[in-house]
């Protein structure tokens, strides 16, 4: 048996439960109609509408993404070399060293620009 | 703890950093130059980069003189790093051209007398003052105002440059592949920066980079169907497999019968080629691009884009695929014939000065094309020849039209230019000779530049190619005709724009264009010998 | 698979051959251990917390307020499900099954005991653990990050501006610590040489990964916090800025999910943490020194569950007594603390890893290198304090700007140095008096 | 080496030209002056040197003499090698001889503007004008002298460009739609010649992947001693090409249609430079490149080149018949003639082909003198079109008699230099084409048809409003068609001097093309004419 | 099961990116269209590096992240500039060159 399918059987197991109790909460719950319920939550006061598919926010999340995706991909190339370490010897200490150091370059950048403030 | 002796170690690869050193000097100095944008405070950091960028050119440049010097481009041509680089003659020569491209461009990009000094008092060049900020916005205004400068610029063009310099040296696909991310990526961004009409070049930039990136995956599905072809991404081992001549493993035996991939995969390849060269059907981003973007930005894309994608269109067809001659062929008459002809109809009817020169290098993309077409050395030759002298022109054009200003950034619409042989006769008669040297007369390196490659064309059987293109140039020749006839015998308008004076950085642009297009158009045996020289692709 | 043929660190022999039905078992194993380590947790933390507040907590629900999580939950469970009109209504559905979902799946690669056939059930010898792979902590890593969806779709799909900003503000600080995490895993399987977490805990038979990689440990501590938006790092469910975050619009069972997804992360990164740094499974050191059969049979689950349920108490000790941190502070943590620290704490162990491999002396080793270290760092503070302070880098004029009610199109709170525009009002009857009086005064003087 | 006379030849204007361009603007009259003085006296120097070149020539001596070869780009097998034979130098010597004529005819024609301060305009309108004139006899006079077909090419090719500023930036000074006018005509020609020489590069490429050089003569040897054959067609394609573009520069019907534009908008001058000299250019072409490199298609398409010329004849005749702009008549008058000379190259005999290059002489000395005149009364009265003038022998009796005799010259009176040259093309084409020769007859009828009916109306009659102040010739403009009037009747008198030069030449050509005459040779003939 | 049915799969993947890039009109999506491109090629590689036993495509595949990364990161900088300037990231609003 493949080593992966257990995982799936826990993953159905998983799904069950919760497609199954997010389906119960609809039979066992109450139903009361009331249009203010429905409104978006905004501690009373009108809410402000939304645009379909969300509307604006600041723009520090892009970079955090951004940000993220760099050292992500890092961390994807850190990986193998991590468990291959021994086997790479010098060579590769090297190779990573130098990677590591130009992804902290741009590290510096972005630091030095203030792209990691959240003021 | 005593997996150390678990594992049998790897073998370290072999890499040759003399050979790769041209690349590593432009690579460096846009790392030390990321750094200084880091470090060193505002005031410096226009000098601090402009140095950065010539230094890591001049020496790149000076490390490409020595490897030719000492036989890399012909007795010890070979492939480095692995068989992922090949350093020989086209290698070398196109480096060499781009290198010298960048060196222009950069001092165009350092250019800070065009623009209106800046509320502070300081020079400003033609990029947006802060990227970041919204056109039109307080951001903006507070920047613009106190001077501010996007000296990121320069880290961008090395990055862009030490792409382009490995794109015609890569070897394998994956390599090629990863230099054209490398170079693409920054043009994108530099696309997005000028100074003024940011909105257009924000546009500009956004359609170069949709186009692109989605070209870019057809190169990409392209290079993964050749390597289930071919069960490798080496040229050498491609252009084995596909002749026959190697040694196919059991693995192998289930794919390489498969032509349709082997097909499919090299159509892919060329849709992501022809695209960065800007050939019809794939050059639609061109005249939008080249507008928006900043003109000396533009005139490098034009410039040095072109030289490295062609080499790379050099090397794969040459090198991985001389066995399918036969079926990649007389798909590239049909796009070179297309390009020519479209290009040169289409630019007729421009009415503005950077899309007409957008529109020009279509068509010029299409006469290198036929030079490719020739499929023998001469051809390799010419096509060389072609870049370097077209490359200067080029940037030679663009930087005249960034001289050509009014009060709201530059003139580009053809008929603010009515009158300007009137006004400024030298300018003009220089514009004049870059356009004439564009339309192929004689004495200029374009007709030098399409005497090669059509006759290498001719010599390669493709004659009824030369023909086409001869047509097209004859009608390419009307526009620029149009240009000269407007520039020099129309009345001057009372509201022209004016003719700045440049400081000495865009003046050597523009007089090192003009004497390249003339050396090359009288006196191109040197060159030739050279580029004929180079014409050796290792595989 | 030619990976693990190339890279065969690890024999993952044992795993992947058991039958069916013994997988079934093993799964609603986890998936029971799971819900119930839940519903003891909050109860635990609900005590706990109260007891740091010199409270008594829940005690009205069985003994000692043991059943409060059960009746909680059957309290959700008979609440109405409200689904707000402005919400995108499949994914609105569709979020808290996705963040439930991976956090239970997330326990497959969990080992519970040695990997090899300790344990025999009706008969069968099978190992402790549901399964292993090759890349079992990549496959928490993956987990984990599906679950960001979850909330970052929650608070999407809800319509709504609160539960928009919180589910962007978790994601944003699950991915900022996602790496200084995935950073410091780095130097474990460096030492480990497998990504698999039964090879991991192996790998631990002398010391454990905590004493050996200490920085590592610290910075996968704070960043486990981090991960699960757990005080005092909890900001996407900043009631006083955001009320409940990105479950704002979520009510009954569809909330309980979000609940639980979150705690049974609480629970899967300190089985992590234990895998990873504390041994495992391994008894700690005392005990085996005079008990052998402590890492044998049965034994190790008790004490991979009590190092758990330690971690777990550190989590709730966190949260009754320390504040909410604010958020550039957090994302400053996050970002110019952990990501620098773990970054260059791998460049270290990898540099004395291979100087050793290569067959030099550790003491030496440990010398040049941490003498290297102190140089840079002496360096750079002698660079930070020669550098000019405030250079332009920043390029605002000097002086606070003037304060914009509408920047960047929201409407923001005066910065400091700021000072609110004054509101145009008429002034009030007292000011009026006060004009008024002295001339009465005058009045009064005449006389 | 011997002296590079031919170089010299051509450099000498070059660098006139650029001299010429680099004096700085005329301040005052005397400035002015010299500003014209000096491209004069290169081009006086020049001709000295055709003189010297035409000395030194000895007619039955090598096929080219002369000759200089150098390297220039060798990948391409390409050299810059130069030599004349009999053909060339003379139409050297014309070209060098008719530059000054026209120098002197334009004299004000690029005058700075002064206004009534009388401070002059500062531009360098008057140097550019004579600069470009230099520029162009030094293009025309190099691309006689090559005997390297890609030399020759390029500039054949880089003579449009002096050309198109000619045409286009200089002529009468009105603005607007006279200019626009002017520089339609100059767009035209430019492109019409650049379509033509684009072909042509074609060919010359196509020449090269089969001979890989660019040597004339080596190519003619290896093409008589048989190393080196042309498959018909490939023959036929490359001589249609070459053809193509010389059939434009001289103008060929149905080519022809940029002629009359260009010298109906540019000065008397420059149309005299384009007609008289430039348009050589083309017609040489046909002689020395079509017949000696493909001899073969020569003939299989010397019938239908014949009947377009003639077809050219009759037509530029008629055409200059209805013509009511002075400038413009003359231009058709010149595309008749032009029929004329390439009847006579391609009818293949040796009266034909020296007729037609006595034709070329003969046709440029006489438009020169025709035009220029007309060109005087034309700047005296401001206006271009027929209606306008009337009776002007009555005041200007000089200008009209000089007018007259410019005109019979053109329609080839006996005893001026024409007539022996179409005689003998006419001869030349009876020999071997009698019906072609009949009709070509019918082109001197009209001939006489439209100088006369054009004198009549100019120059005859009541003297019409507006021409009272029409004055007679100046002394500079007498300097310029006397002497073009005694060449024109030495020339009709006693042309052997040239014939002697040029047959030999001729009869080489012929030899190539592999033709032989069916008739008595040519120098009797010409007794006969006698 | 028959590692060519991932190739299939790959196809059919990249197919869906391209109509996508070709009809949809917001530049997000199109440029989500495209990374579903280089995913499709990251599949067709690594099955192929399956087929033909040896690693090469699944290193390139590597490589193919960093790069879909690296446009991530350009392509979201450039579109969110572009977004912010004309609050819209419809590709139609982009017209201001067609002079």
């Amino acid at each position: 048996m493949n080593a992966y399918a257990p995982i799936l059987v826990l993953g159905a197991i998983a799904a069950a439960f919760a497609v199954g109790s997010v389906a119960m909460a609809a039979l066992t719950g109450p139903k009361r109609y009331n249009r203010a319920k429905l409104d978006a939550y905004e501690c009373g006061i009108e809410p402000t509408p939304q645009p379909t598919g969300g509307g604006r926010f600041p723009i520090k999340y892009y970079l955090t993404a951004m940000l993220f995706i760099v050292f992500d991909i890092e961390i994807v190339f850190l990986y193998p070399w991590a468990v291959s370490f021994d086997a790479l010897g010098i060579f590769g200490l090297v190779e990573m060293v130098l990677f590591i150091a130009t992804v902290f370059v741009a590290y510096a950048y972005v630091w030095r620009r203030g792209g990691l403030e959240w003021d | 703890m005593t997996l150390a002796a678990a594992i049998p170690p790897i073998p370290a690869p072999h890499i040759e950093y003399l050979q790769l050193s041209p690349m590593l000097a432009v690579f460096g100095a846009a790392l030390v130059g990321i750094l200084a944008e880091a470090f060193v405070p505002r005031r410096h950091r226009y000098a601090t980069q402009v140095g950065i960028a010539l230094a890591g050119l001049a020496a790149s440049f000076g490390l490409i003189l020595y490897l030719a010097q000492a036989g890399y481009a012909t007795t010890k041509a070979d492939l480095a790093a692995m068989g992922a680089v090949a350093v020989d003659g086209p290698s070398l020569f196109l480096q060499g051209v781009i290198t010298l491209v960048a060196v222009v461009a950069v001092l165009q990009f350092a250019e800070r007398r065009l623009e209106p000094r800046s509320g502070a008092g300081a020079a400003v060049d033609a990029f947006a003052p802060e990227a970041a900020a919204v056109p039109g916005s307080d951001a903006e205004r507070r920047a613009a105002t106190s001077g501010h400068a996007t000296t990121e610029i320069y880290p961008l063009t090395m990055f862009a440059v030490g792409g382009m310099l490995l794109f015609p040296a890569a070897s394998d696909l994956l390599t090629m592949f990863v230099a054209l991310e490398v170079f693409s990526l920054p043009l994108y961004l530099m696309c997005a920066l000028a100074r003024r009409r940011r909105l257009l070049s924000q546009e500009a930039a956004v359609k170069y980079f949709l186009l692109g990136a989605f070209s870019s995956a057809f190169f990409l599905f392209g290079l993964a169907l050749v390597y289930g072809y071919a069960g490798s991404v080496q040229f050498g081992q491609i252009a084995r497999v596909v002749e026959g001549t190697a040694t196919v493993t059991p693995a192998l035996a289930n794919t390489t019968g498969n032509d349709a991939l082997l097909l499919i995969g090299l159509a892919m390849l060329g849709v992501g080629l022809l695209f960065k060269v800007g050939a019809v059907p794939f050059h639609m981003w061109t005249p939008d691009v080249y507008q928006g973007a900043p003109t000396p930005v533009t005139g490098f894309m034009a410039a040095a884009t072109k030289v490295a994608a062609f080499g790379a269109m050099l090397r794969l067809l040459y090198v991985a695929f001389p066995g399918l001659a036969w079926d990649w062929r007389p798909v590239l008459w049909g796009v070179a014939i297309l390009t020519m002809v479209a290009g040169a109809v289409i630019a007729v009817t421009q009415t503005d000065v950077k899309r007409l020169l957008a529109y020009s290098s279509v068509a010029h993309a299409g006469f290198i094309l036929t030079g490719v077409i020739a499929l023998n050395q001469h051809g390799i030759g010419a096509v060389l020849f072609y870049l370097a002298a077209y490359s200067f022109v080029t940037l030679g054009a663009f930087a005249v039209v960034t001289l050509v200003r009014d009060a709201d950034g530059e003139a580009t619409h053809l008929s603010r230019w009515a009158g300007l042989g009137r006004r400024s006769p030298l300018l003009a008669a220089v514009f004049a000779l870059f356009l004439l040297a564009f339309a192929g007369i004689p004495l200029t390196s374009g007709f030098t530049g399409k005497f090669a490659v059509f006759q290498a064309a001719a010599s390669g059987g493709a004659m009824p190619l030369v023909i086409v293109g001869v047509l097209s140039s004859a009608v390419a020749a009307f526009f620029y005709i149009r240009v000269i006839v407007l520039m020099f015998f129309s009345d001057p308008r009372a509201d022209g724009p004016t003719v700045a004076v440049p400081s000495a950085l865009t003046g050597t642009a523009i007089a090192l264009g003009a004497v390249v297009t003339v050396v090359l158009g009288v006196a191109p045996e040197y060159f030739l010998h050279l580029a004929n020289q180079a014409s050796l692709l290792v595989r | 698979m030619h990976q693990s043929v190339l890279l065969a660190a690890e024999d993952l022999s044992f795993f992947g051959r058991d039958p069916w039905w013994l997988v079934l078992l093993k799964a609603v194993f986890c998936f029971a251990f799971l819900v119930l380590t839940v519903l003891i947790a909050i109860v635990w933390e609900r005590k706990v917390v109260a007891w740091m507040q010199l409270r008594i907590g829940p005690n009205r629900h069985g003994p000692w307020g043991m059943l409060q999580s059960l009746a909680d939950g059957v309290k959700l469970a008979l609440k109405e499900d409200l689904v707000v009109t402005a919400a995108d209504k499949v994914v609105f559905v569709l979020a808290p099954i996705v963040s439930a979902m991976p956090a239970f799946m997330a326990f497959a690669v969990i080992p519970f005991g040695p990997a090899d056939h300790e344990i025999s059930i009706f008969g069968t010898r099978t190992t402790m653990q549901l399964t292993d792979l090759p890349v079992g902590i990549l496959f928490i890593l993956a987990t984990a990050s599906i679950g960001i969806y979850g909330i970052v779709l929650a608070g999407w799909a809800s319509g709504s501006t609160y539960p928009l900003l919180g589910g962007l503000r978790s994601a944003a600080q699950m991915v900022s610590y996602e790496i200084a995490m995935g950073l410091s895993f780095a130097a474990v399987f460096l030492y480990a040489g497998s990504m698999s977490t039964s090879a991991i805990v192996d790998a631990q038979t002398h010391t454990w990964f905590a004493a050996l990689l200490p920085v590592s440990f610290v910075v996968y501590l704070v960043s486990m916090v981090g991960e699960t938006n757990r005080a005092p790092f909890d900001l996407p469910e900043a009631e006083g800025e955001l009320v409940g975050g990105f479950n704002t619009e979520y009510s009954s069972l569809k909330f309980a999910m979000f609940m639980l997804a979150e705690y049974i992360n609480m629970v899967t990164v300190s089985a992590v943490a234990s895998v990873m740094f504390l041994g495992g499974w391994r008894a700690p050191w005392p005990i085996t020194a005079f008990w052998a059969g402590a890492n044998h049979g049965w034994w190790p689950m008790l004490w991979l569950i009590i190092k758990i349920q330690l971690l777990l108490f550190v989590f709730i000790w966190l949260r009754g007594t320390l504040p909410r941190l604010r958020y550039d502070q957090f994302m400053k943590l996050g970002w110019k603390v952990l990501i620098p620290v773990s970054l260059v704490w791998l460049v270290l162990v990898a540099t004395v890893r291979a100087l050793r491999n290569e067959g030099h002396n550790f003491g030496n080793v440990v010398l040049w290198v941490g003498g290297a270290v102190v140089v840079l760092v002496l360096l750079s503070v002698l660079f930070d304090m020669l550098r000019p302070k405030k250079d332009g880098a920043a390029g605002v004029p000097a002086g606070p700007a003037p304060f914009d009610p509408m920047a960047g199109g929201f409407p923001v709170p005066p910065m400091p140095g700021q000072q609110l525009p004054a509101v145009p009002r008429r002034p009030s009857r007292v000011e009026n008096d006060q004009t008024t009086v002295p001339a009465l005064k005058g009045d009064d003087g005449a006389y | 080496m011997s002296f590079p006379l031919l170089t010299v030849t051509t450099v000498v204007p070059a660098v006139g030209a650029i001299l010429t361009a680099a004096l700085p603007p005329a301040t005052n009259t005397r400035s002015r002056d010299r500003n014209k003085v000096v491209p004069l006296a290169f081009s006086l120097a020049t001709l000295v040197l055709a003189c010297v070149a035409i000395a030194r020539f000895q007619p039955h001596g090598a096929r080219f003499q002369l000759t200089e070869n150098h390297s220039w780009i060798s990948q391409f097998g390409i050299g810059y090698s130069v030599g004349v034979d009999g053909i060339a130098v003379v139409l050297i010597l014309l070209t060098t001889v008719l530059v000054p004529f026209v120098m002197l005819a334009s004299w004000h024609d690029a005058d700075p503007v002064v206004d009534d301060s009388g401070t002059f305009e500062r531009n360098r309108r008057t140097q550019g004008f004579f600069a470009l004139i230099l520029a162009v006899e030094a293009m025309v006079v190099l691309s006689f002298e090559a005997t390297d077909v890609f030399l020759f090419y390029v500039f054949f090719e880089a003579m449009l460009i002096p050309m198109y500023f000619l045409i286009g930036g200089f002529g009468d000074r009105t603005k607007g739609e006279d200019a626009k006018q002017r520089s339609y005509a100059a767009v035209k020609f430019l492109l019409y010649n650049l379509l033509g020489g684009l072909v042509m590069l074609a060919a010359v490429i196509g020449l090269y992947t089969k001979t890989h050089t660019f040597d004339l003569v080596s190519i003619t040897t290896s093409l008589q001693n048989g190393t080196l054959h042309f498959s018909p067609v490939v023959e036929n394609a490359l001589f249609l090409g070459f053809m193509f573009a010389f059939a434009v520069k001289a103008p060929l019907w149905p080519l022809h249609t940029w002629l009359p534009n260009a010298m109906g908008e540019a000065t008397a001058g420059v149309a005299v430079l384009i007609t008289a000299v430039v348009d050589k250019v083309g017609t040489y072409a046909m002689l020395r490149f079509c017949l000696q490199l493909f001899p073969q298609a020569s003939k299989t398409f010397a019938p239908a080149i014949l009947v377009l010329s003639v077809i050219g004849i009759i037509y530029g005749a008629l055409l200059a018949v209805g013509q009511k702009d002075i400038k413009r008549l003359v231009a058709y008058a010149s595309i008749s003639h032009f029929g004329f000379i390439i009847l006579g190259i391609f009818a293949l005999t040796s009266q034909g082909q020296s007729g037609a290059t006595l034709y070329m002489v003969n046709h440029g000395v006489s438009t020169a003198a025709w035009l220029l005149v007309a060109g005087f009364l034309m700047s005296r009265r401001g206006s271009r079109l027929i209606a306008d003038y009337g009776g002007v022998q009555k005041v200007a009796p000089v200008l009209a008699g000089t007018f007259l005799i410019g005109g019979l010259a053109i329609l080839s009176l006996p005893g001026l230099g024409p007539f022996v040259s179409e005689f003998l093309v006419l001869v030349g084409t009876f020999e071997r084409y009698p019906a072609l020769g009949i009709v070509a007859t019918a082109g001197i009828v009209l001939a006489a048809l439209y100088v006369l009916v054009l004198y009549q109306r100019t120059m005859t009659g009541p003297v019409k409003p507006g021409n009272e102040a029409v004055g007679d010739l100046k002394a500079r403009e007498l300097v310029v068609v006397a002497p073009l009037i005694a060449l024109l009747l030495v020339l009709g008198i006693y042309p052997k001097p040239i014939t002697d030069i040029v047959n030999p030449s001729v009869n080489q050509t012929l030899s190539q093309v592999g033709r032989t005459d069916p008739a008595p040779h040519v120098v009797n003939a010409i007794g006969g004419g006698q | 099961m028959n590692p060519v049915n991932y190739l299939y799969l790959a196809a059919l993947l990249f197919t869906i990116g391209a109509v996508g890039v070709l009809v949809r009109r917001n530049a997000i999506v199109l440029f989500m269209c495209v990374e579903l491109m280089l995913n499709a090629c990251n599949l067709a590689l690594v099955t192929f590096s399956r087929l033909h036993g040896n690693l090469d495509g699944q290193i390139i595949a590597f490589f193919t992240m960093v790069v879909a990364a690296a446009e991530v990161v350009v392509g979201l900088a450039i579109i969110v500039s572009v977004f912010r300037t004309r609050h819209s990231a419809s590709v139609d609003d982009t017209n201001l060159m067609k002079l």
